[in-house]
C-alpha cells in the first residue's frame, strides 16, 4: 500500500502540480489567477515562488491565444498545463481546442504530439448565474482526439492530473469546483491514475448508478440511503467521458438490469444520452425496465437562490428515482425527506461550512 | 444622470458619484449579513470616471457594461430599487433575479446590457451603434470596458468593424491597473493602451479617469464627432479600485500591491478630490452636502427595505423565458 | 395549394433571403462572401445588388465580433442573418452564441429577444480534411436557448429560413452543402415552414428511419431499396434538434418496436444518442430490438479520398442495418451491391454531376 | 533555401522563386485531371514575399503557415515528392494522405503547421517562440499570415502576448489585399496594416512585398532583433495574387477586381522584376535560367511520378493516430 494522508482535492491537484514540476522540466503552467493570493481556488499556490514566473505564467486575458501558444509550446516538446477559472473562458479557445489540439495528431499522422492539460473548473452556487456555472462536457466529449476526463476523489484529482501530464494525447480536465472540497486519503508520492475508465464504488445486484464529477457525491448519499430500503447499487464514477469505455458498466448492466445514470450538466444531449444509449444498444436482452437519467433541466441556471433551489438535482431525486425503479413498494417519501434533511443543513448555495462568498 | 433645476450642472455629478459611493457602501456594509447572495464587484474609487462618461450621454444613448456595472447602471438612470432587488435575487429584480449583481439592465434607462465574461459585451455594444447607424439616429452607444478587455482578440475585432463602419460607437476603458490580482504590467507590454487605437485608425485619448471634469469632456468630445457621423473613438480613463476584485472587503493585506501604489491613488482618491474643487469654487458646502448625503441616505433605505420585502421569484417560473413567445 | 416550382435548395435559400428582406427592413445579412461572385454557394447572389452594401453586409474576417455585433443589433429590434461557410467558423464566437445569443431571453426576464438566424454550413468531399468538413451540430443542440435546425428538401431550405428569420428566438441553421444540391417543388410565395418537429417521408410497420440533414438523402435510398425485401419503415426527417419534439417518432416506435437512427455527425455523444435514449426511456415496453445507430466514426475525417471514402455511412450500410434489424435472413449482400452500384455513379467525394473542385 | 556552392546568393533566392512558381504552375496544369482531390491556394505572385521571408531563416527556425502555405513549406526547404504525395492523398505524403494541400507540415524543414482556419496557426508560432525562450534557444518561430487574418482577435492577443514576452518570434504579413474576393477597404480602414503594432508596443515595417531583396532585408533585421532577445516585429509585405483565392484558374473575368488593377500588379510581377534586375546586374543570363528551368522541370516530374505511383494510405489505417501512444 502507497502512504498517504488526508486532503482536500484542491490540495491534492496542487500537490500534483509540484510534484510534475518538480520531476519534468518541460511541464509549465498557464493560468489567470495561477500566482495569485487565491491560486486558483488554492490549487496553484505557492507554485510561482517556487518554480518562477517563466513556469507559472500568470498571463493577460486572451483564452484563444494562450490555448493555441500552450499547443505551440507543446508540439516542441513542452507538457504545459492551461487553466480556467470557468469552463466558460474556455468556449474563447474552443476553435483551438478542437480544430489544433484534437486534429494534430490524426492530421500529421502521428509526426505532431499535442500533450496539453486544460483544466476547466465547472461548477455552481452562490449567484454565479447563467455564464458562470455551466457544465459543457458534451462539447469536448463529443471531440475525436481530445481526452476528457472528470475526477471526484482527492485520490483521483492528483492521480488523474499526473497522468493527464504525462499522456500525450491533450486531455480536458474539468473540476468541479465543489469537489475541490472533498476530502479523502491521497497517495504521498507521485502515482499516476488510470485514465482508460470508470471506477467502481459499490457492489449490488438491484440496480446500476452512475454519475459524473459531482454528482458522484449526491449519488453516494443515495446509493447508502437506497440500500436501507432493500436496494443495493452497482456504482460508478464515470472519470473518463473520452474515450468512452463502458465494458464494466455494460457488464453491471448485464446483470442489474436496470440503468440510472445522473448528470452534472444538461440531461438532453448530455453524457447520459450516450451511456443509455450504449446500454441500450449491448445491454439490450438484459435490461429489465426502462433506463433513466437525471439532470439539469432545460434552461440556464438562474442567479436568484430561490429559483436555482429547484434547479439542481440532489441526493433526495436520486434515491427517490433509485426506489421508483428497483423498489417502487418502498416509503419514498422518507427517503426523500431523510436526505433533504441532510441537505439541510447547509444553505443549498454553499459547498461547504468554510464558504461566505462572494465568488 | 439626475440634475435638479437651478442647480449647479456639476453639483448633478458629485451627487452622482456620491450617490454611487454611498450605494456600493452600504452593499458592502451589508454583504456579511449573507443575504445578498450573488458575487458584487464595486466600482468604488472608479465614480468619476463612471459618472463623467456617461454624464456625456443622453438618455436615448445605450450602455453596454461588465461584471463592474453597479457604477454605469446607476449613472446612466437605472433604477435604484430594482437593482437591489436583483441582487437580492427578488422578482422585482431588473432581471426578475435570474441575472444577480453582473447582469444589471434597465432599457428605460439606456443599460441594454452587463455581461461577467470578459469581453464579452464589446462587439453587443457595436451592435447597437450599427442599429443606430442603421436607423439613421444620431444616437451613439457607449461600450465600457476594463483595462483586461482590451487583451481579448474580440475587442481589436469590434474596433476594426467600428472605425471601417464609422459606427456611432464609444469605446470607454477604465484602466484600474488590475485584472483580478495580475497588475497591468504582467499582461501588456509598456505603452499608451490608447495606442491601440492607432492600430484600427481611430481617435482616442488617455485621461486622468479620477477627474470627473475631465473624462466628462473627453467623452463629451468623441459623442459629438459619434453623433456627426465621423466615427467612433477609443477613450482611456486611468483609475484605481480601493475594494477587492470581488466582493465587499479591502483586502491590501494580501500584498498583491504596495502601500505605496495604494496610497499613490488615495492621494487621488476622486470623490474628496472632486469635492475639494467644488468646494474652492464654492459650489459646495458642508451643509448642501449633508443634505445630499441625507437625501441619498434615505433613497438607499427604500431600496433596500423595498428589496428585502419584495417576494422571490416563484419556483414554478423557473422554465419560463427560455424561448421568446413569437409575437 | 400553394403554387410551386422545382428550384435547387440553394436557390430556394436565396428566395428565402430575397423575399424576408424585401418584406421587413429589419432584416438584414452578414456573411463572408455574401457579396462575392460565388454568392456562399450560390444563397445570396444578388442581394447586395438588390438591397445595398448596409443590407448585405460582406465583413472583416472576425466572426467573434460579428456574432456579437448581430445579437446586439437584434437587441435593438433588427434581425440579422450570420452566414458561415464552413460550420468551423463558427467556433470562434462560441462564446458568444451559447452566453449571450442562447441566455439574454432568460437571463433578461424575457425583457431582450435575440432574433438571429446563424447559418452554418457543414459538408464533406473533396480532400477538404479535419477541419472543413465537421458537422458539430451536437455542440449547438445542447444549449437551452438555442434553436437548432437541419434543413434537406428544397422546400425546407426555403419555408424554414423563413420561419428561423421570423422567429424571436436564435436559430443555428445547419445547412449541408450537399443538400444546397438537391432539387424539389419549392412554394412561390413566403410561407414559414414550422420549426416544431420532425417531418415524416414514408410510412411503414416495420422499422422506424430517423436521420438528419444530409444522411435523410441516404437513408431515403435505403428506406425504398429495403422495401423490396419486405421491409417497411416508418421514416422521419428529424428537422429540429433543439428543442427536441420526439412526439411522432415515439409514436412511431412504439408500432414498430424497432428504431434506427442516422447521424450526419459523430456517434458518439451525437444527436442518435438523445433520440436512442428517449426512445428507450419512453418506448421500452414496445422495444421488440435493441435500437441502433449509425454515424460518423471516432477520429477527424482525412483528406485523402481513399481514407475518406471508407469514413461515410452510406445508404449500403443504412440498408444492411435496417435488414439485420428487421429482415436477419434477407439477402443483404444484394441489397448492399446495389445501393453501392448507384453509388458509384459518381465519385464519392463530390455531390452533383457537375462539381469540379476545387471546394 | 537551396543554394549551390560559389554561385551568387542572389541566383539562390531567384532559382527558389522560380522553383515555386513552376511547381505550382504544374499544380494548376494538372488539377483538371481530377486527380488532385483537395483545394488548392496557390502564392502564384506572392513568390518574392514568400522566397524574401523564408530565406532570412535558418534551418533550425521554424514556420507556421496557413491554406497558402505551398510556398512557405518549398522556400523553407520542405519536401517536394513529400508534398505532391501529400496533394494526391497518398500514405508517402508529408501527411500520410491525411492532411491534402493545406496541411503541408515538414519537421525537418521546420514547417510546422499549416492550418486552414484563418488565423488558428498564429497564436501556435508563439508557442514554438515560447518554447525557444523556455529552452534559451536563439532560434526564431516565423508566423506567415494573409491580411484577412490580421481581423481575427486572436492575432491581437498573439502579438500583445510575444511583445510582452519579448518572444522571438516574427509576424510576417503577406498582404495581397484580398480575402477570398473581398478586397481590404471593405474589411479595414484606411491606415498602414503595420500600424497594428503601434497598439502592441512593437516593431513593424511595411516593404514591397514583390521586391524580393526588400523582404529579405526587413525580414533579416527583425530576426536579428528577435534572435538577440529583442522581442517580436510586424512585417507587412504588400503582394498580389494572379489566380483565384482556391483552385488552379485565373477569376479576374468575374469582375471583382479592376483590369486596371490587375495591370498594375502585372507590371510589379515579383519573378520577372527579379529576372530584370539580375540580369541588368549580369548574375543571370537565358542560358543559366535555361538550365535552372531544365532542373527544376526535371525536379517536378519526378516529384510527379513519385505521387502519381505512390501507394494510396490502406484503408485499414483510418483508425490510426487518433490518440497518441503514450511513451
Ligand atoms: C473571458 C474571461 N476570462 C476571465 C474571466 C475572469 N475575470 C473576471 S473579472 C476579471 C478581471 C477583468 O479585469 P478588467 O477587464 O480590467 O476589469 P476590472 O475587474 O478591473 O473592472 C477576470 C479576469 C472572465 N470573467 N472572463
Ligand atoms: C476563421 C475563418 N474564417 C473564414 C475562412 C474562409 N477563408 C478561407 S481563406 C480566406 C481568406 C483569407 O485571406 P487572407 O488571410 O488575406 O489570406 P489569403 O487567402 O489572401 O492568402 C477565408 C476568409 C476561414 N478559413 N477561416
Ligand atoms: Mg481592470
Ligand atoms: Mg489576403
Amino acid at each position: 500500500m502507497p502512504k498517504t494522508r488526508k486532503l482536500q482535492a484542491a490540495q491534492a491537484l496542487r500537490e500534483a502540480f509540484e510534484q510534475a514540476m518538480a520531476a519534468d522540466p518541460r511541464v509549465f503552467m498557464v493560468g489567470l489567477g495561477a500566482s495569485d493570493p487565491k491560486g486558483i481556488f488554492g490549487t496553484t499556490s505557492g507554485l510561482q515562488e517556487k518554480f518562477g514566473a517563466a513556469r507559472v505564467i500568470d498571463p493577460p486575458c486572451s483564452e484563444s491565444a494562450l490555448t493555441g501558444i500552450a499547443i505551440g509550446a507543446a508540439l516542441m516538446g513542452q507538457r504545459p498545463i492551461l487553466s480556467h477559472q470557468r469552463v466558460e473562458f474556455s468556449l474563447l479557445a474552443l476553435e483551438q481546442i478542437i480544430d489544433n489540439a484534437a486534429k494534430m495528431h490524426y492530421v500529421s499522422r502521428g509526426q505532431h504530439r499535442v500533450p496539453v492539460v486544460i483544466r476547466m473548473i465547472i461548477g455552481r452556487g452562490w449567484g454565479q448565474g447563467a455564464q458562470h456555472a455551466q457544465s459543457l462536457e458534451v462539447l469536448y466529449s463529443h471531440i475525436p482526439g481530445l481526452k476528457v476526463v472528470m475526477p471526484v476523489t482527492p485520490a483521483d484529482h492528483k492521480g488523474m492530473m499526473l497522468a493527464a501530464i504525462a499522456d500525450d494525447s491533450p486531455v480536458i480536465f474539468l473540476e468541479h469546483r465543489w469537489c475541490h472540497y472533498t476530502e479523502g486519503e491521497v497517495p504521498v508520492d507521485p502515482v499516476p491514475a488510470s485514465l482508460d475508465g470508470p471506477e467502481k464504488l459499490a457492489d449490488g445486484e438491484d440496480i446500476t448508478v452512475v454519475a459524473t464529477s459531482f454528482m458522484v457525491l449526491e449519488a453516494m448519499q443515495a446509493v447508502s440511503a437506497a440500500a436501507k430500503y432493500g436496494v443495493k447499487a452497482d456504482f460508478f464514477d464515470l472519470r473518463v467521458l473520452r474515450p468512452l469505455n463502458l465494458a464494466a458498466i455494460l457488464a453491471s448492466v448485464k446483470r442489474t438490469g436496470r440503468l440510472l445514470f445522473i448528470d452534472t450538466g444538461w440531461t438532453t444531449y448530455g453524457i447520459g444520452a450516450e451511456v443509455v444509449a450504449q446500454a441500450t444498444e449491448q445491454a439490450f436482452d438484459s435490461l429489465r425496465a426502462a433506463p433513466r437519467r437525471l439532470g439539469l433541466p432545460e434552461m440556464p441556471v438562474p442567479a436568484s437562490p430561490v429559483l436555482a433551489k429547484s434547479y439542481y438535482v440532489t441526493a433526495a431525486d436520486i434515491v427517490d428515482t433509485m426506489l421508483q425503479m428497483a423498489n417502487p413498494t418502498a416509503d419514498r417519501q422518507t427517503a426523500r425527506a431523510e436526505l433533504e434533511a441532510i441537505r439541510d443543513r447547509l444553505p443549498f448555495d454553499v459547498p461547504h461550512p468554510a464558504f461566505k462568498g462572494p465568488f | 444622470m439626475i440634475t435638479m433645476t437651478n442647480e449647479h450642472p456639476q453639483l448633478g455629478l458629485f451627487r452622482s458619484m456620491l450617490r454611487i459611493r454611498m450605494i456600493e457602501e452600504a452593499i458592502a456594509d451589508r454583504y456579511a449579513e449573507q443575504e445578498m447572495r450573488c458575487p458584487v464587484h464595486l466600482s468604488i474609487g472608479q465614480e468619476a470616471a463612471v459618472v463623467g462618461a456617461c454624464s456625456a450621454l443622453r438618455k436615448t444613448d445605450k450602455v453596454v457594461t461588465t461584471h463592474r456595472c453597479h457604477g454605469h447602471y446607476l449613472a446612466k438612470g437605472g433604477d435604484l430599487r430594482r437593482m437591489m432587488a436583483e441582487i437580492y435575487g427578488r422578482d422585482a429584480g431588473c432581471c426578475g433575479g435570474r441575472g444577480g449583481s453582473m447582469h444589471l439592465f434597465d432599457d428605460d434607462a439606456g443599460v441594454v446590457v452587463s455581461q461577467p465574461i470578459v469581453g464579452s459585451s464589446i462587439p453587443v455594444g457595436v451592435g447597437i451603434a450599427l442599429a443606430f447607424q442603421q436607423a439613421q439616429k444620431d444616437d451613439v452607444a457607449m461600450i465600457c470596458l476594463g483595462d483586461a478587455a482590451t487583451e481579448e482578440g474580440v475587442f481589436h475585432e469590434s474596433l476594426n468593424f467600428a472605425a471601417l463602419k464609422k459606427l456611432p460607437a464609444l469605446f470607454f476603458v477604465e484602466n484600474n491597473y488590475f485584472s483580478v490580482y495580475t497588475h497591468l504590467s504582467n499582461r501588456q507590454p509598456v505603452r499608451p493602451i490608447s495606442n491601440m487605437a492607432l492600430g484600427h485608425g481611430m481617435a482616442s485619448a488617455q485621461v486622468d479617469g479620477n477627474d470627473v471634469l475631465a473624462v466628462q469632456e473627453a467623452v463629451a468630445a468623441a459623442v459629438t464627432r459619434a453623433r456627426a457621423g465621423e466615427g467612433p473613438s477609443l477613450i482611456v480613463a486611468d483609475t484605481y479600485r480601493f475594494r477587492e476584485h470581488c466582493g465587499p472587503l479591502f483586502d491590501d493585506d494580501l500584498g498583491y500591491r504596495s502601500p505605496e501604489e495604494v496610497d499613490h491613488w488615495k492621494l487621488r482618491e476622486p470623490l474628496e478630490r472632486f469635492r475639494q474643487d467644488l468646494q474652492s469654487r464654492n459650489i459646495i458646502d458642508a451643509a448642501l452636502e449633508a443634505k445630499l448625503k441625507a437625501t441619498i441616505q434615505g433613497e438607499i433605505q427604500d431600496a433596500f427595505d423595498f428589496a428585502i420585502n419584495a417576494p422571490a421569484p416563484s419556483p414554478a417560473s423557473l422554465g419560463e423565458y427560455v424561448y421568446a413567445q413569437n409575437a
